[in-house]
């Protein structure tokens, strides 16, 4: 009981906070932001609960079936009825294709956002922290892979990924390979603007009033840096998370991505790409559109944050 | 470069003009990649041989229809079971001007057999060549072999005297870092076009050589420009932008847009090029499968199952677009030994696999991996997918492993040490013969005497291994082709392999261009038209 | 300034040799290059021989120390592909590359900064927003799919500019350039414009972010208090101290903009070494692939090099303490 | 007539929580020649008149009200173009920071001529003349060869030299001076007040001198004018508004202000100051807070510093040879007894808040050694053993808005040194204890569970302060603890430190670059300079009777205006 009134004095006091924060506030004040959160939200509502929403599974190989290949469009003539977007050259029905294709994307761009969002932040905070012989160290490694683009450092853990591992379950963990190689590719950006932020934090008075205290390295850096640095993270965390995407997309293009019997975004646009000149066009635009409406919706919210948080950042 | 020199010497080139005849003809053609390297010894790959086979000649040339007709050698015999004796054209000049006799068809032969050379096994078909004089030479064979000359045909001949004045007496050796094989990247030979100017992966100009000794060639082509476009849809748009006036391969699926858009056109065949799967019929345990302790395509009722579980008709309609021909044999009709009688694809049936399967003990199926490649032949992955679809409704769950070539086959082929369970591979004899498909496909694997190389799933019946050593050495037409018709029944009847079905040719070109489309996919510049 | 530039030398040297060790190790781990080399009639055994002589079988760490030695001296012997030397191949290449990755460097700061001036200067104007957003689309949209749709449009349906390719090329000594002839320049605008969008977004928002970081700095409003006009406030006084960051970032930028370019050049068949790397890796051309990642890196190093050394010329402050060495 | 005359200027913010009227009503006359002076303190609209006068107010402000003339011509309605004709030209503007109000990378030579050129019409040969001229005037030696030198290669004194020139460059009738000395260090500070006094006069420049600092005020100026929330309370003579005030803030005002002259027990508290904590009295005695019995008594000096030295490398380099080093703190000695208060007193640069910061644990020192109650805490190289002499001192920093974690709640803040030293069992007693602790800093258990953002800088203060107690500490640290923090706010703060360290028998280290304060809060003084320190007294002798140059020449410098009132 007493345990319930404190907990709702504590949502009260969330609202009010909320209500007095200049960010929540601008956000609601900014079209914009307010229809790219909506639509970002939306599609991840959509490949969320794809299983529920779409009409088939395209991943289920049984049941998809060759002669229903390649149908264009309900309103275009010779469309089926039982796909609204039309078929890919498969017999897959286009609509439940990007939506778990969507789910695969967004998943990707999630999970490897994560990855590289933890290991740059951890490197940078060493680095910036700690400095010196690390931080050099750190820096270095983060100049060698700077000096390649996050597509070439991809296409080569994808490819070392392909022939160390066995092959058989290669299908199986092409994902995670995936995942992998787009988070290490990204991790340097945290980790400089991290660094970067540390150092002019690390020398303010509160983590010198915590050092008096007494507490440790590690206490320092999580409890007290890592609170106050945290907030372009999320900015670029965001923008990553659209590029990520992109990057899925590209690999997927290039044909070093996910496996065509579960195709993400990219991979459907790569199987597309060869039908556009045949008129099928339906392969192609929808996950187009689909990638381009989940990149963009991230993108302009992340744009919006970056304003409101920290114009600096790139 | 062209423009500059056009510039420099705008009178020599009006002087040129006025000698040539007044119909100088231009044409451009992209294919997805580049020749290896021009060195006639070079890499012993379709494309390659194909470009550099208007170049260089050989002994024989396929004309047209895929018939062998003369070309450097005007007529041949065979004087023992195991020499032949052939006569060589007279008159024949290299691009530089040299005569071409014996002498650099023995030097030709011996270089076949250098270090960097990939024409070994071609060139060494023939044990011993003999100069009997300048225009007439001998060749010896290990065993009987009737189909010599069809090899020959892309076993091309170089010049001595070029050769050896500019060091290029080996074959361009890939593993010296330092030393640039000479022909790799010069070319001198007889054939009615002469390389004059290249850029590897950029492009290769070909221009007419005056001096061929046929002077009855259909083409009317006097400059070329060759450009690789790996993209297919880069590719097709070029076409469809006349920047280029034919294009090949292209997907079967833009065919349409070919031929409605305004002056291309498709141009479609069937290639001798017949695409099958196999499995893995000699381990005692699957490498990449969920059933463990046995094989179970050493049962014939699951590679029945298999059989009648692909819907070849759908294949051909949906993926392939009406370009192919469903097939019931390892062999197209192009090849020597076809028996229209017995292609017969298995009938599609998927409740008798699964009955079939249910008889074997698999009434649950099991998990299989398949590799396939996936940018080798028309659709492949394709193919491989819709196989997929289609067996996981028999209870086959099929994990795909679809990889470019150069992996795919460093994988299966005997260097990986045939590391699959179940593929899709594509083959056309090379020698336009059925015995090429004994020997290779269907003969057991037998590495010592270089027989059944490419029978990744090590199919193996007694009978066929001896019916291969009967038809290679059979010269007789009539029983050669009982001997070959009784080999495919039994490869048949006991599923050694599925086909699936020959492959269309999938070009495109100008309507203002004439060409030949052969059936093994080489384009011959020689039936080239410009209107 | 001397100090400075060896140390940075030194660095750029460690720099190198990781990025040789890790081409190395990583190509050497790819494809099967003896697959590609040999045709499908290629014994087993010449197959083994021709491993043997590729050097394939020695211990890894001699492989590498030979890859190094010849690194240096610029030989990657030749591709298995194509069976020329990596050198030449490169070299025929790399001019290709540098016009794609300048002249879209060049569209992406012509279009970029006037922007990024733009942008920041007025804010809150309606072509202000139009601008924010549609370069937002810069990073959203896939390359591939850049590429892909201009094809269609202009070079498919209305036909005004060539689909594939560079055009025409003059031979100025060893370098081939595509900028002097007609067709040469109607090749590179589609595969320019693709490959800066990019590029032009980030300049652009660069030059907007910091234009607006210096606009709020006390020297400027110094400036206006002493009756300064905008246009030296924005151009004289608030653009030159942006370009310094912003000409760094361009300036390393470019390094990974011809790595990038593979992308694009693949799309629109540009004959440049992003083209020769993709169709490398298809055939685990390991000698290419090496030779790329390498010259990728020393482009980067030297790039950084020099953009170090322009920012201690450009920069009186840095000028001061370099001097002090 | 006045050269510059603001009538009734009002000028407002709006903004979404409400318009905020920053300058409400204010009227004020300058006079050819004259120094007018305005002073308040932050926040209380006095750099917006100043803006308001040359037309740059920041955005969105704008002025809804009153007239602003220049020799009797309004200027407040002019357009942009002609009112930037007037810029420079007719009014200049001196800001407060010398080391950002410089382009940095354009030389001062182009950065004089552009704007002499633009207003004066003259050709570049002949501007840069005039350029070198007045550098000259401003008193920067050599002005020929520094002109063509870049910004950074001046000092902080003689950049703000450059920007007076450049204010004065087109020869402007008016100057508007905002903070033109708080960036720079007392000596640095009278010259350039020196100058600029001087240059009005023989110009015969008038000059609105927008100051927080009394002392500044009471040097330079001819008449004052007092502003509060905007509006002004009181304007006059300079010496009868300091000498007599008669409006009841201008009398906190003062009376806030640190008396150099001599001691005095508390700083009398006026009601008009805001901000003023309510203290709830706690009984120290009996409460947790004055439970130090575990700390085990020590005869002789509390905090023993033996040859305590610091060097930092300022430039790194392979080559130890190459290395550039800056010997902050050399071999210090002194002691500081129980109970007492030490100050030590230095300009920016001396090493005062290094010696804090090595004696509490922030950095390592180089040399020598730091002996607390007789351990030698430099020889301690594990936490557990440090960690329970740490708990004894605790520090107060100087920058109220850096020195609190702003993602943290404030109970959390006060709570962590609590919890870390494991000095409560429950979590409950701990909060209990930080709730006490708000209530004796006069802030209230209301302030606990908010953050540190929605405080001002005093109360900010007041928190940093809390959690310095929290460890129940017998040796406090205070690096400058009001610095940053208006001169009535100050007060308060130095109240507070005062009623804690004699309730809890604190033992103090008190750091300060402003002598006044020190006197009123220090038993005994160290002066410093240069990493060394010259003289060691107590407080009262040293002020009446300095013995070191360096100390002399520092109490020289003290602003005058109460010994010019007594």
């Amino acid at each position: 009981m007493e345990n319930q009134e404190i907990e709702r004095g504590r949502i009260a006091d969330f609202l009010h906070r909320l209500n007095d924060n200049d960010i929540w506030w601008s956000f609601w004040h900014s079209p914009v932001a307010v229809l790219s959160a909506a639509l970002a939200l939306f599609m991840i509502f959509i490949s969320v609960f794809a299983s529920v929403i779409a009409p088939f599974n395209p991943f289920d190989l049984a049941s998809l079936d060759l002669m229903d290949s390649s149908l264009p469009p309900v309103w275009q003539s010779g469309g089926d009825p039982r796909f609204l977007l039309g078929t890919d050259d498969q017999g897959r029905d286009i609509l439940s294709t990007i939506l778990y294709g969507s789910r695969i994307s967004l998943l990707v761009g999630f999970v490897s956002v994560i990855f590289s969002l933890i290991l740059g932040v951890g490197l940078g905070l060493i680095s910036g922290y700690v400095g010196g012989r690390t931080d050099a160290i750190i820096m270095r490694i983060a100049d060698v892979q700077l000096s390649f683009p996050a597509i070439l450092i991809a296409l080569l853990l994808d490819g070392v990924a392909r022939t160390l591992l066995p092959k058989d379950v290669h299908s199986e963990i092409a994902i995670y390979v995936m995942i992998f190689a787009i988070a290490v590719s990204g991790w340097v950006q945290y980790a400089r603007t991290v660094r970067s932020m540390v150092m002019t934090e690390k020398v303010k008075e509160y983590v010198q009033a915590g050092q008096v205290i007494g507490l440790g390295q590690f206490t320092i850096m999580w409890r007290h840096i890592l609170p106050n640095v945290i907030g372009p993270v999320f900015v670029i965390g965001t923008l990553h998370l659209a590029l990520a995407i992109i990057i899925e997309a590209t690999l997927s293009f290039l044909g070093v991505g996910l496996p065509p019997t579960t195709p993400s975004l990219g991979t459907l646009i790569r199987i597309g790409n060869e039908y556009l000149f045949s008129g099928e066009w339906w392969i192609t635009i929808f996950p187009g559109a689909a990638l381009v409406a989940i990149a963009l919706s991230v993108n302009l919210f992340g744009d919006w944050l970056r304003d409101a948080i920290n114009p600096k950042l790139l | 470069m062209r423009k500059l020199s056009k510039l420099l010497s705008g009178v020599a080139i009006a002087a040129i003009m006025a000698a040539t005849p007044a119909v100088a003809k231009d044409f451009k053609y992209a294919f997805q990649g580049d020749s290896q390297g021009l060195d006639p010894h070079g890499l012993n790959e379709t494309f390659s041989l194909g470009l550099l086979g208007n170049v260089y000649e050989g002994l024989t040339v396929y004309d047209e229809n895929l018939a062998l007709v003369p070309a450097l050698a005007t007529e041949w015999k065979t004087i023992s079971p195991k020499v032949w004796l052939i006569k060589l054209r007279q008159g024949v000049k290299f691009h530089n001007g040299n005569d071409f006799n014996a002498d650099d068809v023995v030097f030709s032969f011996a270089r076949t057999q250098t270090k960097g050379s990939d024409q070994k096994a071609r060139g060494g078909l023939v044990t011993k060549v003999v100069k009997i004089d300048d225009h007439t030479v001998e060749l010896h064979t290990a065993n009987p072999l009737p189909v010599l000359m069809q090899e020959m045909a892309f076993l091309f001949m170089m010049d001595k005297e070029w050769s050896e004045a500019n060091g290029a007496t080996e074959a361009a050796n890939v593993s010296d870092a330092n030393e640039i094989g000479y022909a790799n990247r010069n070319s001198n030979g007889t054939g009615p076009f002469m390389i004059t100017s290249r850029e590897p992966g950029v492009k290769t100009v070909f221009d007419r050589f005056d001096g061929h000794w046929n002077k009855d060639l259909k083409t009317n082509v006097t400059h070329v420009e060759f450009t690789p476009i790996k993209e297919a849809a880069t590719r097709v748009a070029a076409l469809l932008s006349h920047q280029v006036d034919m294009v090949y391969p292209v997907p079967v699926q833009d065919w349409k847009r070919l031929d409605e858009a305004e002056g291309v056109r498709a141009l479609k065949g069937p290639e001798a090029r017949t695409i099958f799967l196999g499995m893995d019929q000699s381990r005692d345990e699957l490498l990449h499968s969920s059933v463990k302790g046995k094989n179970p395509f050493k049962d014939i009722r699951v590679r029945k199952a298999f059989a009648h579980a692909l819907n070849l008709d759908a294949i051909k309609a949906k993926i392939m677009r009406g370009a192919a021909t469903p097939s019931g044999l390892m062999v197209a009709p192009q090849i020597n030994g076809f028996n229209a009688a017995l292609n017969t694809p298995y009938a599609y049936d998927p409740e008798l696999s699964k009955k079939l399967l249910a008889e074997a003990g698999y009434a649950d199926g099991f998990t299989l991996t398949m590799d396939c490649p996936n940018n080798r032949y028309v659709n492949d992955e394709k193919i491989c997918q819709a196989a997929a679809s289609m067996l996981a409704k028999i209870g086959i769950k099929i994990d795909l492993l679809a990889q470019p070539k150069s992996k795919y086959f460093g994988k299966v082929l005997a260097q990986g040490g045939y590391d699959t369970s179940f593929y899709l591979l594509g083959w056309t004899p090379g020698s336009i013969d059925s015995h090429n498909v004994f020997a290779n496909l269907l003969h057991c694997q037998d590495a010592e005497n270089k027989m059944g190389a490419f029978n990744l799933g090590n199919y193996c019946n007694d009978r066929v291994d001896e019916i291969t050593g009967l038809v290679g050495a059979e010269t007789d037409q009539a029983k050669r082709q009982a001997l070959i018709d009784e080999g495919f029944k039994i490869v048949q009847d006991e599923v050694g392999y599925l086909p699936l079905h020959q492959q269309p040719l999938s070009w495109g070109a100008g309507d203002n261009i004439e060409l030949n489309q052969r059936a093994d996919n080489v384009f011959d510049l020689r039936y080239v038209v410009v209107k | 300034m001397i100090s400075f530039i060896i140390k940075r030398l030194l660095q750029s040297m460690l720099v190198m040799l990781t990025v040789a060790f890790i081409s190395f190790g990583l190509f050497r781990f790819v494809g099967d290059p003896v697959s590609n080399m040999a045709g499908q009639d290629t014994s087993i055994e010449d197959r083994q021989e021709l491993r043997k002589s590729l050097g394939l079988d020695d211990p890894v760490y001699i492989q590498f120390f030979n890859f190094t030695i010849n690194a240096a001296q610029g030989k990657f012997g030749q591709s298995y592909m194509l069976r020329e030397p990596v050198r030449e191949l490169m070299a025929k290449r790399f001019p290709a590359t540098l016009e794609l990755a300048l002249v879209s460097s060049v569209i992406a700061m012509l279009l970029g900064v006037p922007m990024g001036v733009y942008t920041a200067i007025r804010r809150n104007t309606l072509l202000s927003k139009a601008f924010m957003t549609i370069s937002l689309m810069g990073v959203s949209l896939p390359t591939f799919l850049i590429g892909i749709l201009l094809i269609l449009l202009f070079g498919v349906t209305l036909r005004w500019l060539p689909t594939f390719g560079r055009g025409d090329v003059v031979q100025l000594g060893w370098w081939s350039t595509g900028l002097l002839t007609a067709s040469g320049l109607k090749a590179i605008i589609m595969p320019a414009i693709t490959l800066g969008i990019f590029q032009m977004t980030l300049i652009m928002r660069l030059v907007r972010a910091e234009m607006m970081e210096i606009l709020r700095t006390d020297y400027i409003k110094f400036g206006r208090a002493r009756g300064l006009s905008n246009r030296s406030l924005y151009f004289r006084h608030a653009l030159k101290n942006t370009l310094i960051p912003v000409i760094t970032i361009t300036g390393l930028q470019i390094g990974s903009i011809i790595a990038f370019a593979l992308i694009t050049e693949s799309v629109f068949q540009w004959p440049g070494m992003g083209l020769l790397f993709i169709q490398a890796v298809g055939n685990a051309d390991v000698p290419i692939m090496a030779a790329y990642l390498v010259l990728i890196a020393f482009i980067f190093v030297v790039i950084n090099l020099i953009v170090d050394v322009l920012y201690v010329i450009v920069d009186p402050r840095l000028r001061a303490s370099s001097e002090g060495d | 007539m006045s050269q510059l005359q603001i009538e009734n200027l009002t000028v407002e913010f709006p903004s979404r929580k409400g318009d905020f009227i920053a300058v409400q009503d204010f009227s004020i006359e300058l006079q050819a020649g004259e120094i007018l002076g305005v002073v308040g303190e932050s926040g209380a609209g006095k750099s917006t008149v100043g803006n308001a006068v040359i037309g740059l107010l920041q955005k969105p402000g704008h002025m809804i009200g009153g007239t602003i003339s220049l020799d009797g011509e309004r200027i407040d309605d002019l357009d942009e173009e002609i009112m930037r004709a007037i810029r420079g030209k007719r009014i200049g503007m001196i800001f407060q920071d010398p080391l950002t109000s410089l382009n940095p990378i354009e030389t001062i030579a182009n950065q004089l001529i552009e704007t002499i050129v633009l207003h004066l019409k003259l050709s570049k040969a002949d501007a840069r003349k005039k350029a070198v001229d007045l550098l000259d005037q401003v008193g920067i030696p050599d002005p020929s060869v520094r002109i063509d030198q870049y910004p950074h290669q001046f000092s902080g004194g003689m950049r703000q030299r450059v920007v007076i020139a450049l204010a004065l460059c087109a020869d402007p009738e008016v100057i508007i001076a905002d903070e033109p000395t708080t960036a720079l260090d007392v000596s640095v500070q009278a010259q350039i007040l020196d100058l600029m006094r001087g240059l009005c006069r023989e110009r015969n420049v008038g000059m609105i001198l927008i100051t927080h600092d009394m002392g500044v005020i009471a040097e330079v100026t001819d008449r004052v004018a007092v502003m509060y929330r905007g509006k002004l309370v009181e304007i006059g003579e300079t010496a009868q508004v300091l000498g007599s005030p008669k409006h009841d803030y201008t009398k906190s005002l003062i009376s806030a202000v640190p008396r150099p002259d001599k001691r005095i027990n508390r700083f009398p508290l006026v009601t008009y100051i805001e901000d003023v904590g309510e203290r709830k009295e706690v009984d120290i005695a009996n409460h947790w807070l004055g439970q130090t019995q575990d700390y085990a008594d020590f005869d002789g000096p509390l905090l023993k510093l033996t040859d305590l030295s610091m060097r930092f490398i300022t430039k790194h380099s392979i080559f130890p040879s190459k290395r550039i080093y800056l010997d902050a703190v050399k071999k210090v000695n002194f002691d500081i007894k129980s109970g007492e208060v030490f100050g030590i007193v230095g300009e920016s640069g001396s090493g005062k808040s290094t010696i804090a910061r090595m004696v509490t644990g922030i950095y390592k020192p180089t040399g020598g050694k730091i002996e607390f109650a007789g351990a030698d805490l430099t020889a301690m190289t594990t936490a557990k053993e440090i960690n329970p002499w740490r708990r004894q001192m605790q520090m107060v920093f100087q920058d109220p808005f850096s020195s609190l974690n702003g993602r943290m709640r404030v109970e959390d803040i006060i709570a962590e040194p609590i919890q870390f030293h494991k000095q409560v069992s429950t979590n409950a007693e701990c909060y209990a204890i930080v709730h006490d602790l708000l209530d004796i800093v006069g802030l209230g258990k209301v302030a606990a569970r908010k953050f540190p953002h929605e405080f001002s800088g005093g109360q900010r203060q007041r928190i940093s302060i809390a959690r310095a107690l929290a460890t129940r500490p017998r040796f406090l640290v205070c690096d400058e603890p009001t610095s940053a923090l208006d001169v009535s706010i100050q007060a308060q703060v130095l109240n507070l430190l005062k009623d804690l360290q004699e309730e809890m028998g604190l033992t103090m280290m008190f750091i300060s670059h402003d002598l006044p304060v020190i006197r009123q809060m220090c038993d005994r003084v160290a002066v410093m300079r240069n990493g060394e320190i010259c003289e060691i007294a107590e407080t009262e002798d040293l002020f009446n009777n300095p013995k070191h140059e360096y100390s002399q020449h520092l109490l020289s410098l003290m602003p005058k205006f109460f010994m010019d009132k007594n």
